[in-house]
């Protein structure tokens, strides 16, 4: 259990910071998406089964198309995808800003017993037989889900779909602009 | 279209990437420069269209010819008059015998021969055949740059092999037949060889009607060809367009009704004309082309008369023709095949040019292509109907 | 409309489907190997040599290297040298014949314009096309012991030609006899009338 | 370990078939079958292999069908061509023909013998990703679908989910294709294989989001109990027979076409236009790594659409029921794959902008009227007698209705024409 | 391991926060400055998770439930954001952070 | 439709100062066609396809012709449809004139109207010699169809069309040099084998392969192919 | 053994993934034995229709895909919220129907919209 | 003779297999390799002679002729061989259906070149084999097999859809013979040959080279002595 806990962690993580660190843009883009995966991986191990697939089904479905179409659509022209250096100060700033912040929040966590917390809410895990094990998510099924956002997270869905169409509608007005140059023809 | 007009198009012509913007714009992103061929599966051999692409419009397309330029006029001036027939089968190879009668059909009017009603009468039965085969080859290659997986294609060549067993039974060979002679053909078609064209006149209306309910009413189809590739009649008149694309803009030219040549004024057929001159009005003008073919056939067919097939004076070695020039042509199956010939009185022309159809007929690609898309570019090329042995030459 | 026209289109390739299992018009494939498709007989491709007899095929080629099929074969596939000696024909005649005779088959279009300018009726189109080979110049260079093929063979792939072709040949070598037997005869009858005290031995023709 | 595990195994089998269609012996065949060779095992091996066992059969199954299908498709093609298709491949170190059957694992053993070359400046780990992460992707979409009555590789909760989840990685792999090959038309090619897959998953999604609503689950094996039963013995309670479901198994069917790039919609490998598309580059056996797994992907849609729609594997009638859930299933799947090869061999391809207006201007309204159908079928479930025939009324005409609207707008300036002669 | 699942659950979440906040600091690409913000709000999807997964009981969904809307938030700030830097890139072919100031104005 | 007297007359009046003249052509098909200088041959172009008795829409074919310098030793009729060969008196045979006939190229291009239904109406137009002055006026503004042809009249011939908005090689690639439908073309040496030489190839097999084998060797040779 | 529910998951994604890499293996095998690579200039330039490869495919794109990808996304997560209603659709109060109806009317706003403003056009 | 049967047409001698008798060197080789070898060397030949797909690529009539090869009468793909690829990368036979005119060669070696080992190319007929009846031209290569290797020649202008057919079983037959090791092993197994063909370069007359010397060696001309 926790060594399959490390083992996406390690795999996320590496992912993660390798995907930050390149100077290929697409090969940072798709490393990523892997690590969105290893994410994916993670709730399924907490459980949240639908969670994971959503989490796939829009990071790695949706939005993953959207950040490779706009690596695609501003990089400089005719030049490889390979961006600039960054500047080393900079970088060297980010990651003590980035190791301080982790090892504040690290020692907090250290710190902290959770012992109160764990026994009470870790809920059985029922084992599986591989083929047509009967596996039962945890606690959350998606009926579960639904249930609770129809009726005590109603209002923020609807939030939500305001908010989805407002996105969409701004997003598309920015990306469809017509630019300063383009109005002067028509082929 | 009036006269400044023209000019104006002409023009505009003389400017050549007035039309491209160079301007790097990013919102259309680059401009990305494919090249077409020469191999390319869709480009019905060894062209080359070199496409300018926003995205996926086309905003320039230079074609690049002579991939298959095999000298034909070159050679033609080295060998015989007789010697140039079985060239001019590899020209248009899909249609030799309209080739070999536009050739016979010059050399005729460069020497004055005459050809015996029969051999005139023969020549329309293997004229209409090969107008047949070639609409018919052109359909299914045009499906087949819409994108359909052969069906239509198999089809096609279903019923041309049928075409060529008759031609093979004739005069020997499928493709190459090698068949018209000045002043008449080389056989004479036999009673079985009439019966069995009699037989698939009579049943290709049959295939016809099959092969339309497969295409003509397909709703891709007509979303894919209908206002693709449009044509005016005026550019298509000056730019020397012939041929069913010609008929498709609407124009009413037909050789056969307006030079009148063999015995074509004896029979009774229509002259079918689109009025939109886009890639389905080409594509059905040849349809219904076919159909009058049909007509046409079993009018020939029937007043077939007897008598021999072959002038008796024509002389087969040592043709010489009276120094001279002459052009001659006929309807072919994809336009206008003309023969231009030179005769200084030797045995060999002095000058020999062909008047390739569908390399003029190609003049106006660039300018149905604009503003449509890679997969359009690629249709009306097949709607242009075109083979690159006739081409290049 | 709505999607007719594609079921309609479904419906024909159904129709096809359908066909091909009892339907031979809907089924015209060839299974080439084992089937070979019954070439008509106009078909040509490639010439040959006619020889008279099938057992000194070089002795009996029709052939008397007049060198016209070599001058009017368009691409120039023919390749002759003739004979520094003479040879009696069918009919006796003595004519020249081919030292060499090569065709390249690997330009050779099939265009029979040799056959129809053969004043001898000696070369005819054959009608062989399996012939791919892995060897360009020993294969597609035919000499002429490749090229020379039999009369009978030569019936056996164009009956009706060969037949008018026989026909014709031998009117041809009757009236030839016919003539010569004239001529001898007139000879005769003029060498009789024309006994010379001198007898000069004739010279040959 | 002791033998003890497999003889009961071999007792029990009698018992098993005795015990009515559900637990008949064929219907169990394959877990007996597996079961006996685990019982060989020791218990903590037993899970193990179990699965793998599972996986393997899995993919040997589907690694079959895949061979089969292409050749099925090379023939079917033929015949609807006039022509008998691929028929003289020899069983190898034979000379049996037996119809050209070996003909698939010919062309296997010659890819894997081909060349494989990668263009120098192409992305060369990503060139070598892409085939593999497309097949991966599509491997794993086999988990959920119940193949039979007791034969689902796993059990989800949002099985469904998982199965598009898995499948939306595709998209990827074909960008990693096109863009890691440098070649022009495979850039082009995948542009265009993005743009195809990311307005088809819509419609694919929306459509089956009525076979939830009415079934109440995202778990596929409930969604085919949902289906069980027959209106008097011949009708099958499948989804597809009802208004809705109609609508929802075409656009679901359209949308699989698409998404695994079949004629209609095979535009990125549009060989007219644009070479072979995303594998211009590819050679040897990547190249058929992704065919392997585009039928792959083709080959699960259609499991999907037969769980959704056509009752998975239930038989359409009780009186065939004996026949063993897996081979109904197995007949499904191979009728929606000649459809598909039907549709293949007969409709040419549609253009860019035309597809996509498809997608975005019919199919996803259609599919989200169709939602609205089918929460109106389900909440007028109790309607009976005569309402019920109203009940099918109001859904027949909220399928057809927008449906003949749309239609016209969607094809509207595109008809046949009417030519005038010259005389 | 000896550590209970939660705490390790948390650092991870953390480290996979920190990774977002230096690539988001360090970066002076805009796609990846957002690819980090991206990170760093599923490093706090993976909060919810573990907390729901080991915390109390509350209602048996509210931490997915979070994660749904926090999935949604994401994809449209992902949307807007990569939008964005399309209408900046047209008008100054860079995406580069440091000339994105000459945006305002 | 006017016969190309008609026509010259009609043009004559209306270009005063134009060079036209009709060429006859003396064989049987007798297609005659009007010469015409470079200089109104553009507005002559414009005036044949506008005018709307003749209405010539449509410029079917577009030849160049070769006519390299040559040696006239007598001043026979040649029976060519040449008219820089004046017909000579027939007496004259005695003096044996030898002239060097200059070469030029010829471009013919046959019109015919779609409007009207005749035709053919053909010209020609000259270029001043074979080299230096191989120009006449492009006709591609006038009629579109001209364009790959004149293009490939430049490509073959040589000829430079003034005025042709795209004056690139068509057939043969960018880099070649020469224009071989010339008739003093010079075919590249890449004579290597040939089992049947004959005329002019058989020239290059002598210099290839100066020592000719026994003919024996017309019997298999074994090429070395890989 | 105590599997955990989505061990089978794993294992058959570890299944899927070594799949392809095995076949590529054997692949490679043979190359290894008995087929000796031969790279060459050509072979390793990229197809071009037989044209000596001009000028970089990797260039930049038409922003309109992009649209696409945002409308696909924000219908994407739209579906997201679906399935939980749809599975509990049978049994829920009508004021959660209507709070569905109005996100679904929403995005279908958004469709709309875009539909109107021309963007569904693939340009 | 000319006509020959199809079965005992003699295929090329580097790869056609001796008279059925075993010599004694082979016998040892056979023992040496063992049984696995032998059979892995069926499986080999026989996956990839039954599975040649062709690249899509057609030149000129003869390309027609090829395509009704594929069509419904003839069906080509009853050997397994319809698959025609449009990208080099997947096919593993190039049908050089008809002329290769000078502008076109580099085109066509550049293909043969992309396409990955084995590859077999197929020359169809007389135009590929030798420049067929446009030999003579100037822009008309004097058969590919200058360039790059040809495996089977068929002749005929053009060739039956049958004679194709011939071809390719002739081809299959190839590769049938083919050893997997040793020194009859075809090109493509073994380190020691090249694959890549030179693509000449457009020169200002003529490709340059005309032919590439180490696929090609003409044979001894032929000369006649007049
Ligand atoms: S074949 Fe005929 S034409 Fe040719 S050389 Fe012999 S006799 Fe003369
Ligand atoms: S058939 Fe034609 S090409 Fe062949 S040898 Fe006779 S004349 Fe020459
Ligand atoms: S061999 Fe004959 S048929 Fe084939 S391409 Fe050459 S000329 Fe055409």
């Amino acid at each position: 259990m926790t060594a399959a806990l490390v083992l996406i962690a390690v795999f996320t993580l590496a992912t993660a910071a390798v995907a930050l660190s390149l100077r290929n843009l697409i090969h940072s883009a798709l490393l990523l998406i892997a690590s969105w995966f290893g994410i994916a991986a993670f709730y399924l191990w907490a459980g949240a089964e639908f969670v994971a697939f959503a989490q796939v089904l829009v990071y790695v479905g949706a939005v993953s198309m959207v950040v490779l179409f706009a690596v695609l659509l501003t990089r400089r022209s005719r030049a490889d995808t390979v961006i600039a250096p960054d500047s080393v100060a900079r970088a060297i700033s980010a990651v003590i800003t980035g190791i301080a912040v982790f090892g504040v929040l690290g020692a907090a966590i250290l710190n902290t017993s959770f012992a109160r917390l764990s026994p009470a809410g870790v809920p059985p895990l029922p084992s599986g037989t591989g083929v047509s094990p009967v596996i039962s998510a945890p606690t959350a099924t998606v009926r579960d889900i639904g249930m609770q956002l129809m009726s005590t997270h109603a209002a923020a869905l609807l939030i939500i779909g305001i908010l989805l169409t407002v996105a969409l509608l701004g997003a598309v007005v920015l990306a469809a602009q017509d630019g300063p140059e383009s109005k002067q023809e028509s082929p | 279209m009036s006269v400044s007009d023209l000019s104006a198009l002409n023009a505009q012509r003389a400017t050549p990437g007035a039309r491209v913007r160079e301007v790097h714009d990013s919102f259309h992103g680059d401009l990305l420069e494919v090249s077409m061929g020469p191999h390319h599966p869709s480009t019905h051999g060894v062209f080359r269209m070199i496409v300018t692409l926003d995205g996926e419009t086309i905003v320039k397309l230079k074609p690049v010819f002579g991939y298959l330029h095999r000298n034909h006029e070159k050679l033609g001036e080295t060998v015989t008059y007789l010697g140039s027939m079985p060239y001019t089968d590899r020209l248009d190879y899909l249609s030799s015998m309209t080739n070999n009668w536009a050739y016979a059909l010059a050399v005729e009017k460069l020497a004055g021969q005459a050809v015996p009603e029969r051999a005139e009468y023969v020549r329309v039965i293997l004229a209409e055949l090969t107008r047949l085969l070639n609409h018919t080859c052109l359909a299914g290659f045009l499906m087949q740059d819409c994108g359909c997986s052969g069906t239509p294609l198999m089809y096609a060549f279903r019923e041309r092999e049928y075409i060529l067993d008759l031609f093979e039974s004739l005069s020997g060979s499928r493709m190459m037949c090698n068949y018209q002679r000045f002043g008449g053909c080389r056989v004479d078609p036999s009673a079985d060889w009439l019966a069995g064209a009699q037989k698939l006149t009579d049943r290709y209306g049959t295939f016809l009607d099959e092969f339309e309910t497969l295409l003509t009413g397909n709703e891709i189809i007509m979303a894919r060809t209908q206002g693709v590739g449009k044509l005016s009649p005026e550019l298509a008149i000056s730019a020397g367009v012939t041929g069913p694309m010609l008929r498709a803009t609407g124009v009413n030219y037909d050789l056969r009704k307006v030079d009148a040549y063999g015995v074509y004024p004896r029979f009774d057929f229509r002259v079918p004309l689109g009025d939109h001159g886009d890639v389905y009005d080409r594509y059905m003008i040849r349809v219904l082309e076919m159909r009058e073919s049909i007509k046409i056939l079993q009018q020939a067919l029937a007043g077939l008369p007897a008598g021999p097939i072959m002038d008796p004076k024509a002389k087969l070695r040592s043709f010489r023709p009276k120094a001279g020039e002459a052009y001659g042509r006929i309807e072919g199956p994809k336009g206008e095949i003309g023969f231009y010939l030179l005769s200084d009185g030797s045995p060999n022309p002095y000058r020999y040019r062909i008047r390739p159809p569908s390399f003029i007929n190609l003049t106006v690609l660039e300018d149905m292509c604009l503003g449509h898309t890679v997969a359009d570019a690629v249709i009306i090329l097949g709607s242009v109907d075109i083979v690159l042995g006739e081409v290049d030459r | 409309m709505l999607g007719t026209g594609l079921l309609q289109g479904l419906g024909v390739t159904a129709k096809n489907f359908v066909g091909s299992f009892h339907d031979p018009a809907r089924l015209t494939t060839i299974e080439y190997p084992e089937v070979k498709t019954k070439l008509p007989e106009a078909y040509r491709n490639f010439p040959f040599l006619v020889t008279e007899n099938a057992t000194d095929p070089m002795g009996t080629l029709r052939c008397v290297a007049c060198q016209i099929c070599e001058k009017e074969c368009p691409p120039q596939c023919i390749y002759i040298e003739k004979s520094k000696d003479k040879k009696p024909d069918a009919t006796g005649k003595p004519q020249l014949f081919p030292a060499v005779f090569a065709i390249d088959t690997s330009v050779c279009m099939s265009c029979q314009i040799c056959v129809e300018v053969c004043p001898f009726e000696a070369i005819k189109m054959d009608q062989v096309y399996e012939i791919a080979t892995t060897d360009r110049f020993s294969a597609l260079l035919l000499n002429r012991e490749q090229l020379a093929k039999s009369n009978a063979y030569y019936h056996e792939i164009h009956p009706t030609e060969a037949a008018e072709v026989d026909a014709r040949l031998a009117a041809e070598r009757k009236a030839a006899e016919e003539k010569a037997a004239a001529a001898a005869a007139a000879k005769a009858a003029a060498a009789a009338a024309k006994a010379s005290p001198v007898a000069k031995p004739p010279l040959t023709a | 370990m002791t033998l003890s595990g497999p003889l009961t195994f071999l007792l029990q089998l009698p018992l098993a078939s005795a015990a009515g269609a559900a637990d008949a012996f064929l219907e169990r065949l394959p877990l007996v079958a597996r079961d006996w060779v685990t019982s060989w095992l020791p218990e903590p091996w037993r899970w193990l292999v179990n699965s793998l066992l599972s996986i393997a059969v899995i993919l040997s199954v589907f690694g079959l069908l895949f061979a089969y299908v292409t050749l099925a498709e090379r023939k079917i093609l033929g015949r609807i061509q006039n022509r008998p298709g691929p028929n003289r491949t020899p069983i190898p170190f034979t000379k049996l023909r037996f119809f050209g059957l070996a003909q698939p694992f010919a062309d296997g053993v010659k890819s894997l013998t081909k060349e494989d070359v990668v263009p120098r400046g192409a992305d060369h780990l990503l060139h070598f990703l892409a085939p593999v992460v497309l097949l991966a992707f599509s491997i794993l979409t086999f988990a959920v679908i119940p193949y039979g009555r007791h034969l689902v590789p796993v059990e989800l909760n949002a099985g469904v989910l998982y199965f598009f989840a898995a499948g939306a990685a595709t998209e990827l792999a074909v960008f990693m294709a096109g863009w890691a090959s440098r070649n022009k038309y495979s850039l082009l090619a995948a542009m265009r294989a993005l743009a195809q897959l990311i307005s088809y998953e819509l419609p694919l999604l929306l459509a089956w989001v009525p076979v939830v609503l009415v079934a109440g689950s995202l778990s596929t094996t409930e969604i085919v109990a949902a289906q069980a039963g027959w209106q008097f013995n011949v009708i099958p309670h499948w989804h597809v027979f009802t208004p809705w479901g109609a609508a929802g198994f075409a656009i679901f069917m359209i949308a699989a076409l698409a998404e695994s790039n079949r004629s209609p919609f095979d535009l990125p490998e549009a060989e007219s236009e644009l070479i072979a598309g995303h594998l211009t580059e590819y050679s040897g056996f990547k190249y058929a790594l992704f065919f392997m797994a585009e039928y792959f992907g083709m080959i699960a849609l259609s499991g999907m659409a037969i769980t959704l729609f056509l009752g998975g594997w239930h038989a359409p009638s009780p009186y065939v029921e004996f026949i063993p859930s897996y081979v109904w299933f197995m007949g499904k799947l191979s009728a929606l794959l000649l459809g598909f090869i039907w549709i293949r061999a007969t409709f040419p391809r549609l253009r860019m902008d035309q597809l996509t207006r498809f997608a975005w201007k019919f199919l996803v309204p259609l599919a989200l009227i169709n939602l609205g159908n089918a929460a109106f079928w389900s909440l007028s479930f109790h309607w009976s007698g005569p309402f019920q025939i109203l009940r099918w009324l109001i859904s027949v005409l909220v399928v057809v209705g927008p449906f003949v609207l749309l239609g016209r707008k969607l094809s509207a300036g595109v008809a046949p024409r009417v030519y005038r002669y010259a005389v | 391991m000896s550590l209970d699942p939660l705490p390790l659950c948390l650092l991870f979440s953390s480290a996979l926060f920190c990774l977002g906040l230096i690539g988001a600091l360090a970066r002076s690409n805009t796609i990846l400055v957002l690819l980090g913000i991206e990170l760093m709000l599923n490093a706090a999807n993976l909060n919810f998770i573990a907390f729901w997964r080991y915390g109390p009981v509350t209602s048996p969904a509210t931490g997915v439930m979070f994660v749904i809307f926090s999935i949604a938030v994401a994809a449209a700030e992902a949307a807007v954001g990569l939008a964005l830097i399309i209408a900046v890139y047209r008008h100054q072919k860079n995406i580069r952070l440091q000339e994105a100031n000459r945006l305002k104005g | 439709m006017e016969s190309p007297e008609q026509i010259r007359d009609r043009l004559l009046a209306r270009f005063p100062g134009a060079e036209i003249s009709v060429v006859t052509n003396p064989g049987i098909a007798a297609q005659h066609s009007l010469l015409l200088g470079a200089a109104h041959a553009r507005a002559i172009a414009e005036f044949l396809r506008d005018d709307p008795t003749l209405k010539l829409d449509q410029c079917s074919n577009v030849t160049g012709i070769d006519w390299p310098e040559k040696e006239i030793v007598e001043t026979k009729n040649i029976s060519t449809p040449d008219p820089a060969n004046p017909a000579a008196p027939p007496k004259v045979v005695e003096q044996k004139t030898k002239r060097l006939q200059p070469g030029f190229l010829e471009v013919v291009y046959h019109l015919y109207s779609i409007t009207h239904r005749h035709g053919p109406v053909i010209f020609r137009l000259r270029t001043g010699n074979r080299t230096d002055q191989a120009t006449v006026p492009s006709l591609t503004p006038v009629w579109r169809s001209c364009e790959f042809q004149e293009r490939e009249v430049f490509d073959l011939f040589g000829v430079t069309f003034v005025g042709h908005p795209d004056l690139r090689r068509i057939l043969m690639w960018d880099e070649f040099k020469d224009h071989p439908m010339r008739r003093d073309y010079v075919e590249p040496d890449d004579y290597e084998w040939e089992p049947t030489p004959h005329g002019a190839v058989l020239e290059k097999a002598k210099a290839h392969y100066p020592t000719p084998p026994a003919p024996a060797a017309v019997a298999p040779v074994k090429g070395a192919v890989a | 053994m105590d599997a955990h529910p989505y061990a089978f998951l794993a294992l058959f994604a570890a299944v899927a993934v070594a799949f392809p890499l095995a076949l590529l293996a054997v692949a490679q095998l043979w190359f290894r034995f008995f087929q000796p690579p031969k790279p060459s200039v050509d072979k390793g330039a990229v197809y071009e229709c037989g044209i000596a490869a001009t000028g970089d495919s990797w260039i930049q794109f038409k922003a309109h895909y992009y649209l696409y990808a945002i409308l696909f996304l924000i219908f994407d997560v739209e579906v997201l919220f679906l399935l939980p209603f749809a599975v509990t659709f049978t049994t829920l109060p009508v004021g959660a129907l209507v709070a569905m109806l109005v996100f679904i009317l929403l995005l279908a706003e958004g469709l709309v919209w875009a539909w109107h403003r021309g963007h569904l056009e693939w340009k | 003779m000319f006509k020959r049967d199809s079965e005992d047409c003699p295929l090329s001698q580097e790869v056609t297999p001796p008279p059925p008798a075993v010599t004694e060197a082979e016998r040892d080789e056979l023992r040496r390799q063992g049984i696995l070898l032998t059979s892995l060397q069926e499986l080999y030949t026989w996956g990839n002679s039954h599975s040649v797909w062709p690249l899509n690529f057609g030149l000129a009539c003869c390309a027609i002729e090829m395509i009704a090869a594929s069509m419904a009468k003839f069906d080509i793909a009853r050997f397994g061989s319809e698959v025609f690829r449009p990208s080099p990368r997947q096919a593993d036979l190039l049908i050089v259906s008809g002329t290769v005119t000078k502008k076109m060669a580099p085109q066509v070696i550049r293909l043969w070149n992309q396409m990955p080992e084995p590859k077999y190319c197929i020359a169809m007929g007389a135009c590929a084999i030798s420049g067929g009846p446009f030999k003579q031209g100037y822009n008309v290569l004097k058969g590919i097999d200058r360039f790059i290797p040809v495996d089977i020649y068929i002749p005929g202008c053009p060739p039956r859809p049958e004679a194709l057919l011939h071809g390719l079983v002739q081809l299959q037959k190839k590769i049938q013979g083919f050893k997997l090791t040793g020194p009859d092993a075809p090109r493509h197994l073994r380190d020691d040959q090249p694959c890549n063909c030179p693509v000449p370069e457009f020169g200002e007359h003529d490709l340059e080279p005309p032919a590439n010397p180490e696929v090609w060696t003409a044979p001894p001309a032929i000369v006649r002595k007049d």
